[in-house]
């Protein structure tokens, strides 16, 4: 039953997005957000039906068509705990975007949902595939959408933006290409045969693949997911494409694009080459650590609200990263607890500037303020995501956040934790900064936006020039191409978008879902974690072992090509 | 010819890149449009060069020792120089003339390498057809010198980056130059000709056994027949006509019913333009055609080339298309 | 003033020849074949030189006709070598190339002239990528 | 005379309790109820939510959070009767954050359940942190009214939050949910400071406070890390089993020293001790209410109590104690001195909360937490009735509370009852001889000097000195506003709250300053002001039992029976300078007091120039020039914060930003991007169109190839 569900669950958008494609205009919406929902529905289904919620296996097992029988591609699909959450998380996100961006597509419309259904279908597809060639297929497949979504929909350098992303992101692709092709093709030189299963490769890497070639095909793997992620030095791509891209992108893109990063590190590059995870371990930790305090200060001194929130997205997807690479199971549960947290307060973020964006058509803090007098209910979906975000307690951020705190803090070779790790105490004070740094900028947001004496742009002269800018500022919105009106600040923030001062009821309707959602996963975290538990621990298997042998050798690259390390699956 | 040391080897190509340099850098200072001095030490300094290259490859060739032989020294360095006066001449009449001494002197060169036939055919056509030609043309195409300003206009006198021309010529010429002219290249080239010699005595016997006409001639001459006497042979066993006993080679001809032998000697060999003849024939039958096709092609291109460009008014067209002329002044009419 | 040079090198010319006629076979002459051969290879040089540095078209082609001719002249000198009279033949298909050349190309030139007024080669140039 | 004597009797029955173990809790199902008393405040806040959303122009929020209030103050009294000072209790909730992995000897688990502990030191926290937030909800019920439709459900929606929060803070059965109330309060007290969000002095204030308790917050989050890496647990309950067992084999060297460390970098924030106390003064934007509630009376002693609660981990590090000790001894001092020269009513008694809250303090350090228990105990009561008294002449004088603004309210009609409690405040907190005050810093003062440690000695001293100053600074505030002639002026803000038309007010309003006539205040804010007038009296009650009818100090046996055991015995000290440390203190402490009345009295109240030359005087001589100058700048801390942190850090991230921004972004990306344009521009010239341009590169070519080919080939065979 759950085989089908699962090829459903990728059909049903690309089916949708076929509609989207021949229905008329005004009906693009409306098909394309009954897509999602339907999309919804089948993720829904597929969770409910789901036997291995406890166990980390994956479901549906069975081996499906193949694709390219003579190279060994086959469509694989099935999903684990993990996937199945990254994947409700997905499903649940897009609705709200697509029923977001109602008003703020106005410009081809067919084409945005048809995008749009297009980016789910892929998505969905990279978290259930079984098979590295279909990852990797529907992995690099998100930019094209992406490419065109911020392209046709962004802002005023949009097209430089799209551009950049993609080649960004699709160098980055390449090296995790030829990555995989090395170990499929050591496995055809062992073994004879092709096989591009993602299971049959871990198997076979973690066991037969010499220390000294893991070391750099981790690194190979690592790298089109660096720079998905993104880690520090691979980042600068991240704040331009946020910049430009129209809200449903961004949200789309900070909700779930950047997850595909950390789960391709979960589900590929980490199993794959433990013994690269574990002696670029140091480094690695190193860069998060920077992620997070640099990237924080760097928030500190932006004046664009979106540039802001991307900023931020870094150093928090560094702060999971941290948890990841603390490589014990607390850890690694904090960081995919914190990517599906993440998604939804930082994506609800986006969201909220994303309505002030269609109000003001301008996200610069300097020009806004003290929105809480025209909009108080606003202000409260602002307040309350960005303490979301901030990791307050009873809130989504903070068991993620305190969980990949305690992984890093634990993963010390002291024998008293259950899992030696290379981190320690002083990674989680420099972590810990990362916290009083979060305070900092997003209280300095929201001190700007929400609190503090009214400043709307162009409110003043407003009043006086009403009557002839009014009439002149609609001539300009009539005949000028769409770029200008979108890069030119509006003389007065007209009313063309008929836009209540303060947010309608489908704006609460989108941001109601998250908060509930998110307030839910601060209280009562513990069936997610219960979820997620198990998956991890089978991820994690070989590495206690390993980074025992680690911590006494100093290094696993015993010289000459000694035997292949044995996956001593001592514990869970 | 031993194999000469090393030592030596290298020193003869060494001196022969040095030479060749030489010669290359007189060419540079020949070429550029320099004070009328500068360009005379040039043309000392390339003929030095170009006859110090003689010397060598000639003492190579005599096996290091004797004078070489004067003739062949002569052709090639008044080859040499013609062809570097066509070059370097501003004015392309000149020039063209220059390039009749050229061919007149590699004319000689053939002769001494026994091509007779070819050598006047490479005047005949050369210099005679082809560069008249070129004459023609430049004729045709050259303004006439205004008066008093005898020098050619400017593109001819400045040529486009002299220096690194030279340098591609010279490294060509070097490396042909230590190809061909290493004492191996040498002795190869004695041994196959050796080898040819020998090759070629059987290859005339053979061309005069496939010239039946010939022999005719001969067999007139010796038996003092009429031109137009009628002659008959008496093929060989392998219905050979020349016949072979020991090293004597005779032919056995029948006139008026008897049998006589015509013994024949070196000298009854064809000569060199027969030989030449034969081998085109029999050898290239299918190149002539060719080169026929070859010369038609261009006769024809040269005719559409040449072919002047006459705008031709509505009226002609209309007449030539044979329609009538359409026109509104009365008095126009047929009388046109 | 031409025809005059021509007519007295062929006297001299045919003096020496009969001289030779009577070997038919003249004895293979190594220095003769080396000579030719060098200034085969230097007419081949200077005529490339040529065609590379003067700018006018119609001296290009003269300088394309020296190439010719030292390709020639190492036909022959080889022919000699080997003794056969191929050389000597192929020399008969370079000069029917070289008069079908010629006739082509001064046609052209012709037609370039009348369009330029010049025989400078660089009035030619609109392909140039900018 | 008498009273001297009676001092001494009471230090006879020394009960010896050090060596007495914390009870082991036990399981208590049955009370599942007390989690009512986070939840109806919790309720309230959504309720208030839900006013707010409807948009409601009535004052049922205030309704709503008092009786919510109410309610969880009658819960807390049921669960002290019930459990009064008995065993503690465990009560389980719900299942919040639990893991556990690894096998065999690696087996490691964390547990944090949502979970209530209970036992006397809570019930003591909690029936005064309820009873004071109820009373003061009633007050603000009517000081608010002006704000009905504007801002009321957000006032009361935050103190909703912040009684959940403090009850969660102070309930909870393990660090982890101390730790989510301890941020909740923090959230409470950045939405109340920012009330007036349109100020934005307001906004900064809010902004401030929540960072530095975040700074707070950080080091208490390590602390709880270290715990559950050294003793695998978070819960109190199984922690005093753990350390009751003996100090663990310490096998990381610096770790679980560490703790105590950590926990009081916590507590310091919390509770605006010494390193992070710059944000309380600020916190006076707030509202009134909010000022009293948090910043006086409950939030700033979670410090205290987390100390009270985790007292057996403060044995694990030697001078663990002495640096608490040093920290509030010397807070006391600094902040005393910064009260004396501040002009803002609320800003004095916020230097003075600091102040006491830096007694408090000393007293755990110097290992009373009976005299520290005591004193948060009466603080809370009089701190608030001087705080709501302020209130109340801000509420009747349009936000005027310059002191040298108001004089002689005690003549004002409506204000007669506001001046003599501020009276009876002002008495209490420079600790009148037999005022509840005097009692509990006396105990503390004389645990410390009569301690065997010369250092804790000198803080003795300096908290006496400090009593003289805290006498000096009150009654100069008393005499100068409410004694003396009757002169005022008004405030500049029609009406303290929502100023959405401030510019049109000030204008409007110039005209009206002369006939400006203050309104007393009504029955919503007298009442509370008498109710907690007699708290503040009846603080005292243990304190007098204790004395004259040699009952058990209520206080003393609280904290006997809860984990702070081991400092609340009774203290006994040594001799100094022949008298009993008891009637020292006693005595020094009278006399301090009463000078700093007397000084007060004559510079603020008989010749009011007298302050003004004697500070003239101070500032014309060079030597003693910085004395006036750094206490009204407040030692210029914010200016040395500022200096040290905020500026490196702001110029850190410019750099930063713009390494980024050129560097990473600029050379590395978008350079790699104009590296092929740039090659292609080099090979550009050759195509120039000129025919033996090409013949050149063509000969050149070939001939070089032929070159090679040759020379390999001569090489070869040559």
């Amino acid at each position: 039953m759950e085989g089908t569900l699962a090829y459903f669950l990728i059909v049903l958008p690309i089916a949708f997005a076929a509609i989207v494609g021949f229905s008329p205009a005004p009906m693009a919406k409306w098909i394309g957000t009954i897509g999602a929902f339907a999309t919804l529905a089948v993720a829904l289904l597929f969770a409910w039906t789901f036997p291995h919620w406890t166990d980390g296996l994956y479901a549906p097992d069975i081996d499906a068509a193949n694709w390219f029988p003579a190279m060994g591609v086959s469509i694989a699909l099935g999903a684990d705990s993990v996937a199945l959450l990254l994947i409700l998380m997905t499903a649940f996100l897009m609705p709200l975007i697509l029923i977001g961006s109602f008003t703020s597509i106005t410009e081809r419309p067919k084409d945005f949902f048809f995008w749009f259904m297009l980016l789910e279908a892929s998505m969905l597809g990279a978290f259930l595939a079984r098979d590295a060639v279909i990852f990797f297929v529907s992995y690099e497949f998100t930019m094209i959408p992406m490419f065109f979504l911020i392209a046709n929909w962004g802002g005023a350098q949009r097209r430089q933006a799209a551009v950049k992303y993609v080649l960004y992101s699709f160098g980055g692709g390449i090296l995790t290409l030829v990555g995989l092709l090395y170990i499929a093709m050591k496995m055809h030189a062992a073994l004879g045969s092709w096989d591009f299963g993602i299971a049959s490769m871990t198997a076979f890497c973690s066991t037969e693949m010499l220390a000294s070639e893991q070391v750099w095909v981790f690194i190979l793997l690592m790298a089109g997911f660096a720079v998905k992620i993104p880690l520090v030095p691979f980042h600068t791509w991240l704040p331009l494409v946020h910049d430009q891209a129209p809200t449903g992108g961004s949200v789309i893109l900070a909700g779930t694009l950047l997850k595909l990063g950390t789960f391709g590190e979960f589900r590929i590059a980490m199993p794959m080459a433990p013994i690269g995870a574990v002696e670029w371990n140091g480094v690695l930790c190193v860069l998060c650590l920077i992620g997070i305090v640099a990237a924080a200060l760097i928030c500190w001194v932006q004046h664009d609200a979106k540039k802001l929130v991307a900023y931020s997205s870094v150093t928090h997807i560094a702060f999971c990263m941290l948890g990841m690479f603390s490589l014990n199971s607390i850890g690694v549960t904090g960081s995919v607890m914190y990517m599906i947290s993440h998604g939804l307060s930082t994506g609800a973020l986006f969201l909220c500037i994303g309505m002030i964006y269609e109000r003001y058509h301008t996200k610069d803090m300097d020009e806004l303020g003290g929105l809480y007098r025209t909009m108080p209910i606003w202000s409260f979906f602002m307040v309350f995501f960005t303490l979301a975000s901030l990791g307050l307690p009873g809130l989504n951020g903070f068991v993620g956040e305190f969980y990949c705190l305690v992984g890093a803090f634990t993963a010390e070779d002291t024998a008293m934790t259950g899992y030696p790790g290379l981190m320690g105490p002083w990674y989680a004070i420099i972590a810990g900064l990362g916290l009083i740094a979060a305070a900092m900028y997003l209280l300095m947001l929201v001190g700007r936006l929400v609190w503090g004496p009214l400043r709307e742009p162009g409110h003043h002269d407003a009043h006086h020039a009403h009557g002839h800018a009014h009439g002149q500022a609609h001539a300009q919105a009539r005949d000028h191409a769409h770029d200008h009106a979108h890069g030119a600040h509006a003389t007065t923030n007209d009313r063309a978008t008929t836009l209540s001062r303060d947010i309608g009821a489908r704006e609460i309707g989108i941001l109601v879902p998250i908060a509930i959602l998110c307030l839910v996963l601060g209280l009562y975290p513990e069936p997610m974690l219960k979820a997620i538990e198990p998956s991890v621990k089978n991820m994690l298997a070989p590495y206690p072992a390993l980074v025992e042998r680690y911590l006494k050798a100093g290094t696993l690259l015993e010289s000459g090509s000694e035997a292949p390390p044995m996956a001593s699956a001592s514990q869970p | 010819m031993d194999q000469s040391a090393p030592s030596d080897l290298l020193s003869s190509s060494t001196v022969m890149l040095g030479l060749v340099a030489l010669a290359s850098a007189g060419l540079v200072l020949l070429m550029r449009p320099g004070a009328r001095s500068l360009r005379l030490a040039g043309s000392v300094l390339g003929l030095a060069g170009v006859a110090g290259l003689f010397v060598e490859v000639l003492k190579l060739a005599s096996g290091g020792g004797g004078i070489p032989p004067i003739l062949p020294v002569l052709f090639g360095v008044t080859a040499i120089a013609g062809a570097a006066r066509v070059m370097t001449h501003p004015r392309p009449v000149f020039a063209a003339v220059y390039f009749i001494l050229v061919v007149v002197a590699s004319a000689g060169l053939f002769l001494l390498l026994g091509a007779d036939f070819m050598a006047f055919a490479l005047i005949i056509v050369y210099a005679g057809a082809i560069l008249v030609t070129y004459m023609f043309v430049l004729m045709l195409a050259q303004q006439s010198p205004v008066e008093g300003d005898a020098t050619a206009n400017w593109y001819d006198r400045v040529p486009r980056e002299a220096v690194s021309c030279v340098i591609i010529g010279f490294v060509m010429v070097a490396t042909l130059a230590q190809v061909l002219f290493n004492p191996n290249e040498e002795a190869r080239r004695v041994a196959s000709s050796v080898q040819g010699e020998a090759q070629t005595q059987a290859q005339l016997w053979e061309t005069l056994a496939g010239m039946p006409k010939q022999l005719k001639v001969i067999t007139r001459e010796r038996l003092q027949l009429a031109k137009d006497a009628p002659v008959q042979f008496v093929a060989g066993e392998r219905s050979a006509l020349i016949q072979i006993e020991g090293d004597t080679r005779f032919v056995v001809a029948t006139v008026d019913g008897k049998d006589h032998r015509v013994m024949l000697t070196n000298t009854d060999l064809p000569v060199n333009a027969q030989v030449v003849g034969a081998t085109l024939v029999n050898d290239f039958p299918a190149s002539i055609e060719v080169a026929g096709v070859i010369l038609t092609m261009a006769l024809f291109g040269a005719v559409v080339l040449a072919r002047k460009q006459v705008e031709l008014g509505e009226d002609e067209r209309r007449e030539l298309a044979g329609l009538s002329r359409l026109s509104v002044e009365p008095d126009s009419g047929a009388s046109r | 003033m031409t025809s005059m040079m021509t007519s007295m090198m062929t006297s001299t010319m045919t003096s020496t020849m009969t001289s030779m006629m009577t070997s038919t076979l003249a004895q293979y002459d190594a220095s003769a074949v080396d000579a030719a051969l060098l200034t085969s290879a230097l007419l081949f040089g200077i005529g490339l030189i040529g065609f590379l540095s003067r700018r006018n078209m119609i001296v290009m082609f003269l300088c394309t006709e020296l190439m010719f001719q030292g390709a020639a002249l190492a036909m022959i000198a080889f022919g000699r070598v080997h003794g056969n009279a191929d050389g000597q033949t192929f020399v008969i298909f370079i000069l029917t190339i070289a008069a079908a050349e010629a006739a082509l190309a001064l046609g052209l030139v012709v037609l370039l002239y009348r369009r330029r007024e010049t025989l400078d080669s660089e009035a030619w140039s609109e392909l140039k990528e900018c | 005379m008498l009273s001297f004597s009676l001092l001494a009797l009471a230090d006879d029955h020394a009960a010896t309790a050090a060596s007495l173990a914390i009870p082991a809790a036990i399981d208590a199902p049955d009370l599942r109820w007390a989690g009512l008393i986070i939840g109806l405040p919790a309720l309230s806040a959504l309720l208030c939510l839900l006013c707010g959303a409807l948009k409601l122009r009535s004052k049922l929020p205030a309704l709503i959070t008092i009786i919510a209030l109410l309610g969880s103050f009658v819960l807390t009294c049921m669960l002290f009767s019930q459990v009064g000072e008995g065993t503690p209790r465990v009560v389980g909730l719900f299942e919040w954050m639990s893991f556990s992995w690894g096998t065999g000897d690696r087996f490691q688990s964390f547990a944090a359940p949502f979970a209530l502990y209970i036992d006397a030191l809570t019930l003591f926290w909690m029936l005064f942190v309820t009873g004071l937030g109820s009373l003061i909800a009633i007050y603000a019920s009517e000081y608010m009214e002006s704000d009905v439709g504007k801002g009321y459900t957000r006032f009361f929606g935050g103190v909703s939050i912040f009684l959940a929060a403090m009850a969660t803070l102070v309930m909870a059965s393990n660090l982890v949910v101390l730790y989510l109330g301890w941020e909740g309060v923090g959230l409470a007290s950045y939405l109340l400071i920012g009330y007036y969000y349109a100020k934005p002095s307001a906004v900064a204030a809010a902004k401030k406070a929540f960072i530095m308790n975040r700074i707070g917050d950080l080091g208490l989050a390590l602390g709880i890390g270290l715990i559950w890496v050294n003793y695998d647990t978070v819960d109190y309950a199984t922690l005093f089993r753990v350390l009751e067992a003996g100090p663990l084999a310490t096998q990381g060297d610096w770790m679980p020293s560490a703790i105590p460390f950590l926990l009081m970098l916590g507590a310091f924030g919390k509770s605006a001790q010494l390193p992070l106390f710059t944000w309380l003064p600020d916190a006076m934007e707030g509202p009134t209410p909010v000022s009293a509630l948090i910043h006086a009376a409950t939030m700033v002693t979670a410090g205290v109590y987390l100390i009270a609660r985790t007292y057996p981990l403060f044995e694990l590090h030697p001078d663990a104690l002495a640096t608490v000790a040093w920290v509030g001894g010397l807070t006391a001092f600094v902040a005393a001195t910064i009260g004396m020269a501040q002009y803002d009513m609320k800003r004095v008694w916020a230097y003075s909360t600091i102040s006491q809250l830096g007694y408090m303090f000393l007293g755990l350090g110097v290992g009373s937490t009976f005299g520290a228990g005591y004193h948060v105990f009466t603080h809370a009561f009089f701190k608030a009735l001087l705080f709501l008294t302020a209130g109340a002449v801000m509420h009747g004088f349009a936000g005027q509370i310059d002191i040298r603004k108001l004089s002689g309210l005690r003549r004002v009609p409506g204000f007669k009852l506001v001046s003599w409690l501020a009276l009876l405040g002002c008495l209490w907190l420079s600790a009148l001889p037999f005022s509840a005050a005097f009692f509990s810093k006396d105990t503390i003062l004389t645990t410390a000097l009569g301690s065997e440690r010369s250092d804790f000695q000198f803080l003795g001293w300096l908290g006496l000195f400090t009593a003289f100053l805290t006498a000096y600074y009150t009654f100069r505030v008393w005499f100068r506003a409410f004694a003396g002639p009757v002169q005022f002026e008004a405030g500049d803000d029609h009406h303290d709250d929502d100023h959405a038309h401030d510019s049109h007010a000030t204008a409007s309003h110039a005209h009206a300053k002369s006939e400006f006539h203050p309104h007393g205040p009504r029955l919503g804010i007298r009442i509370p002001l008498i109710v907690i007038a007699l708290g503040v009296v009846a603080a005292g009650w243990p304190g007098y039992d204790a004395l004259f009818f040699h009952g058990e100090n209520w206080v003393q046996s609280m904290m006997m029976h809860s984990s702070a055991m081991q400092g609340a015995g009774e203290v006994h000290g040594r001799e100094i300078f022949g008298l009993s440390a008891h009637r020292m203190t006693s005595i020094v402490g009278t006399s301090a007091c009463l000078l700093g009345i007397a000084i007060a009295y004559w510079t603020h109240l008989r010749d009011r120039s007298a302050a003004d030359r004697a500070r003239a005087a101070l500032r014309g001589f060079f030597l003693t020039r910085w004395i006036p100058a750094t206490l009204e700048n407040r030692w210029y801390v914010d200016e040395i914060y500022h200096a040290l942190f905020r500026l490196p850090l702001w110029v850190a991230s410019h750099i930063l930003h713009f390494f980024d921004k050129t560097f990473v972004d600029g050379f590395l990306v978008d350079g790699t991007g104009r590296v092929p344009v740039a090659v292609a521009r080099l090979f550009q010239p050759l195509y120039n169109g000129v025919l033996q341009g090409y013949a050149a590169t063509m000969a050149g070519g070939f001939v070089l190839i032929a070159g090679w080919v040759f020379w390999i080939w001569l090489r070869g065979n040559g």
